[in-house]
């Protein structure tokens, strides 16, 4: 820049010159957060149950500083597929994990925010680990905030490093690091409707491999789950809301999420939920969701001797398939002048049915991968 | 880099150029109105406080930020209230039950008015919530004030003994 | 694909009716927010990425009050 | 079809000279409201910033200098003191406020050259590093220490004013205030606003037209004192305490008043390196040596 540029810029900032408010920093709210929930999800067919206990707290730090802190303790039991067999009359079937197996994670996540005029950057990092994973990951974001304050871009960027040593061979540490980078937009559309669409470019490296996991090879035997060592996914999410006054103050939420990855899967995901005010500060919130996928390219329920390559999996998290989901929601907030500000209870449950013929433009691969399996949420928000 | 640089400035110049144009300015007389007073169901005028030094909030129940300043203004509004100091908050929520639910719990006794539609917010050329204008005895701008954080009461106090004392 | 969706988003941008500062009310009531319960969107987004492959998509930052 | 807009002028002192605004309205109402925008513009700075009244802000800060007492400062003192700071890395210290104390000894009326004590003295007032100050408060350490925001405020002030009147839908007009010119817009008819450049060595002055931007000059055609026959300049340089010598006059043209006023104040403190300086930074500009050679160099805006 000339001088005379850098003199020109520093004039107008003078008010006379740039006539106009004072712009202010500092973030909206000044409050002491304090969430306490417990989930709990359960699949069908005695397969896998996980019990989550979380809590997170958000405190700020002069008028500028916020910082978080997040701990989450997840206790896993129940059974998990690890093989397709074909039987003698050709039919697949799939076979769990023998013995119940149970597992508690634990992770701490921390982070930091600072809020300049328009713009908000973040800071975090956390740990989370069982018996046989470790995971330690790193965050950062910003947000600018524009436009009469009517449009916020938002980039966040992090990386995990993850170790997993498998139990019954503890010699073998195998590793992985993922990147994501996210890059989004929020718009202000008018009185009544906004719009966000964030894109995500996720890359992984290493052992993506499921070490619990076999493939079954007609003649031959059993071979490990062996994928392939690098993994690119990129998803493209839109969400709108939409506020209805004469409805009683509703708000209708339409979420739509394209993903492509590189291992061959697309994946198309859309959501509805109705946010309906009743009596006082009570909301009851209906929800549906539709998600689709086709296999991956190196995805079979069963392999022979000539098809077995290299890469091969059998994982029921690659096959192609579809999911109907229905939930619904309970909130009820109470607001007081006191030293605790606000107190919200939340109640959700969510059925999810997912199987093979779901799938956009059907399926013949057979219902041994179908199950269903449902989520249930209560937590406690608190504001002071 | 540079040229990037200077996009961005270029940018940003223009977005601050058009943000500012409707702005009320420092320094020139604060545009009388009269408004529905909710305490005397009455129609206050900015110039029945002609001689007071005035701190004018354009504020709305969904607002953190005013949450936060309510309570501070109200101390700061029994404490000068007898030097010639006045508060007039003008309300702008859509509807007035919102209005009357926050003040159940952010008791104000200093002047509410009610500006629904927000022709005067247009008028003063409001740009964020809540925006606030300190107007002196002689009924001139002197501060265009917007957003508010607690660390901002000082602030605030010490402009308006100023004033008072002029 | 890079072209498509920045044309899109300038078009996008210079359509919206302006939005006064005081004329948020509706945007900032809580069933507008796009995530109202974190903590309860966190688990049910990372349920369905441990059962499903695809991911991503969520987070950022906006919308409501527009209030600093 | 809209009527055609008249033209109003206005003639006044202020800020000590003299001062010429035109600029067309459609209506009265819109006349009446811009004289008394403009008139409270120029009454509010004078109140803030003038040395010379003793209850402005300026002098409060210039009496409490050493006192111990700090003084409130609003955006906009926050923001002329930011700008100063910029003109003072600029010009690496040349261009500096707190040179106020200098004024005393050089004042028009002094019939005899400051003793060198006396402008030691001076010397160990001056210096904006000196100056203790935060986004609020502002706090001269030294007894003695003067701000002076001369070569800033009146040149503010005609963009100031040239903004207030945009506010009000006036797009066509011009401000000159001391010498001091912004344009608001060109003429209905759309030509550009004729100017003149006072040559201090001979009488055909230079002629000049502006569409937009404005034109700030420094030097001492005006404002200068014989002492013993020879000539000096009113612009000290703050690092000798001396008037500059070297350029007698310069005039500098470029879209903000104050950027004009402090980037000429600016080549008139290089003294002897201020026609390289100007040329350097590729400057629209007209300045005149002191043996009454003159140069220019005018790239966005036109000779008539």
């Amino acid at each position: 820049m000339s001088l005379i540029e850098r003199l020109s810029l520093a004039a107008l900032a003078l008010p006379g010159l740039l006539v106009g408010g004072e712009a202010q920093a500092g973030r909206a709210e000044e409050l002491y957060h304090a969430d306490f929930q417990y989930a709990h999800y359960e699949e069908s067919k005695g397969r896998m149950k996980v019990d989550v206990f979380e809590l997170s707290a958000v405190a700020p730090i002069g008028d500028k500083i916020t910082a978080s802190v997040d701990l989450v303790r997840d206790t896993i039991s129940g059974a998990s597929p690890i093989l397709n067999i074909k039987n003698s009359d050709g039919k697949v079937e799939q076979y769990l994990s023998g013995a119940s197996i149970f597992e508690q994670r634990d992770a701490l996540a921390v982070g930091l925010s600072y809020a300049f005029d328009d713009v908000n950057v973040s800071f975090g990092g956390g740990v989370s680990g069982e018996h046989d994973y470790l995971s330690r990951h790193l965050n950062t974001g910003a947000s600018w905030t524009f436009n009469k304050k009517l449009t916020t871009l938002s980039f966040t960027a992090s990386v995990a490093f993850d170790e997993i040593t498998p139990t019954g061979q503890s010699d073998v540490k195998n590793s992985k690091t993922s990147q994501k980078y996210l890059m989004g937009i929020t718009q202000v559309i008018n009185k009544n409707s906004l719009l966000q669409s964030n894109m995500t470019f996720a890359y992984h490296k290493g052992y993506l491999s499921d070490p619990y996991k076999a493939v079954y090879v007609e003649g031959v035997g059993l071979e490990d789950d062996s994928r392939p060592r690098h993994k690119f996914q990129w998803a493209w999410l839109t969400r709108y809301v939409h506020y209805f006054k004469t409805l009683n103050k509703a708000a209708l939420h339409a979420d739509y999420r394209l993903y492509v990855d590189d291992w061959g899967i697309n994946g198309h995901t859309l959501e509805l939920s109705w946010h309906q005010p009743i009596a006082d500060d009570w909301l009851i919130i209906p929800r549906f969701r539709y998600y689709t996928q086709n296999e991956a390219n190196f995805y079979q329920a069963t392999f022979d001797a000539m098809d077995i390559g290299d890469i091969h999996s059998s994982d029921y998290r690659l096959t192609g398939f579809g999911t109907l989901g229905v939930g619904l929601k309970l909130t009820k907030s109470f607001h007081m002048a006191g030293y605790i500000k606000e107190v919200k209870l939340q109640m959700a449950a969510d059925y999810n049915d997912r199987k093979a013929s779901y799938q956009i433009g059907g399926n013949d691969e057979g219902s041994f991968d179908d199950f269903s399996f449902y989520m249930i949420t209560a937590s406690i928000n608190m504001r002071f | 880099m540079h040229h990037f640089y200077q996009t961005l400035a270029g940018t940003a110049l223009a977005l601050s150029m058009s943000m500012s144009a409707s702005a009320l300015e420092l320094n020139s007389v604060a545009p009388d109105f009269s408004l529905p007073n909710i305490k005397t169901h009455t129609v206050s005028h900015l110039s029945e406080y002609r001689g007071k030094v005035i701190y004018l909030d354009f504020w709305a129940s969904w607002c953190p930020p005013c949450r936060t300043s309510f309570p501070l203004l109200e101390t700061l509004y029994k404490k000068q209230q007898a030097k010639g100091f006045a508060i007039v908050a003008i309300n702008m929520d859509e509807e007035s039950e919102a209005m009357e639910r926050f003040l159940t719990l952010y008791p104000a006794s200093f002047d509410v008015l009610r500006d629904p539609e927000g022709v005067w917010a247009d008028t003063y050329g409001v740009e964020a919530m809540p925006s606030s204008f300190i107007i002196d005895k002689k009924g001139m701008i002197r501060h265009i004030h917007s957003g508010f954080s607690k660390a901002d009461i000082v602030d605030i106090e010490n402009k308006i003994v100023k004033l008072l004392a002029e | 694909m890079k072209k498509i969706i920045l044309t899109a988003l300038v078009l996008f941008l210079t359509a919206c009716s302006p939005v006064k500062p005081w004329e948020r009310g509706n945007l900032a009531l809580p069933q507008m927010a796009l995530e109202g319960d974190a903590q309860e969107a966190n688990f049910r987004q990372h349920t369905f990425f441990s059962k499903e492959s695809s991911s991503g998509g969520y987070g950022g930052h906006g919308g409501g009050c527009g209030c600093n | 079809m809209r009527e055609a807009p008249y033209l109003v002028k206005m003639s006044f002192h202020a800020m000590g000279s003299p001062c010429h605004i035109q600029f067309y309205v459609f209506k009265s109402a819109q006349e009446k409201h811009a004289k008394s925008v403009i008139k409270q513009c120029l009454s509010g700075l004078e109140q803030r910033y003038s040395r010379y009244r003793k209850d402005s802000l300026i002098s409060l800060i210039n009496q409490r200098a050493g006192s111990g007492k700090e003084t409130a400062i609003d955006a906009e003192m926050l923001g002329l003191l930011n700008y100063a700071e910029q003109c003072y890395q600029e010009s690496d210290g040349l261009f500096d406020i707190t040179s106020g104390s200098l004024r005393n000894l050089w004042g028009v009326d002094k019939q005899s050259l400051p003793s060198e004590q006396q402008l030691a003295n001076a010397r160990a007032l001056i210096g904006w590093q000196k100056i203790e100050r935060t986004t609020s408060h502002v706090y001269l350490p030294i007894k003695g220490m003067q701000l002076d925001f001369g070569g800033i405020v009146k040149e503010y002030a005609a963009d100031s004013i040239a903004q207030l009147l945009k506010n009000r839908g006036i797009e066509s007009g011009i401000i000159e205030l001391g010498g001091d010119i912004k344009i608001i817009g060109s003429q209905p008819n759309g030509n550009a606003w004729p100017i003149a450049i006072r040559n201090p060595s001979n009488q055909n002055n230079l002629q000049l037209s502006l569409h937009s931007g404005s034109l700030a000059s420094s030097g001492d055609y005006e404002r200068f004192q014989m002492i013993d026959g020879v000539r000096y300049s009113h612009i000290l340089n703050p690092k000798t305490g001396k008037p500059t010598q070297g350029l007698q006059a310069v005039s500098i043209i470029s879209e903000h008043c104050v950027v004009s006023g402090s980037l000429a104040t600016l080549a008139m403190l290089k003294g002897k390196q201020g026609l390289a300086w100007l040329k350097e930074n590729k400057l629209d500009f007209f300045c005149c040596e002191e043996d009454g050679t003159t140069h220019q160099h005018l790239s966005t805006y036109t000779l008539i």
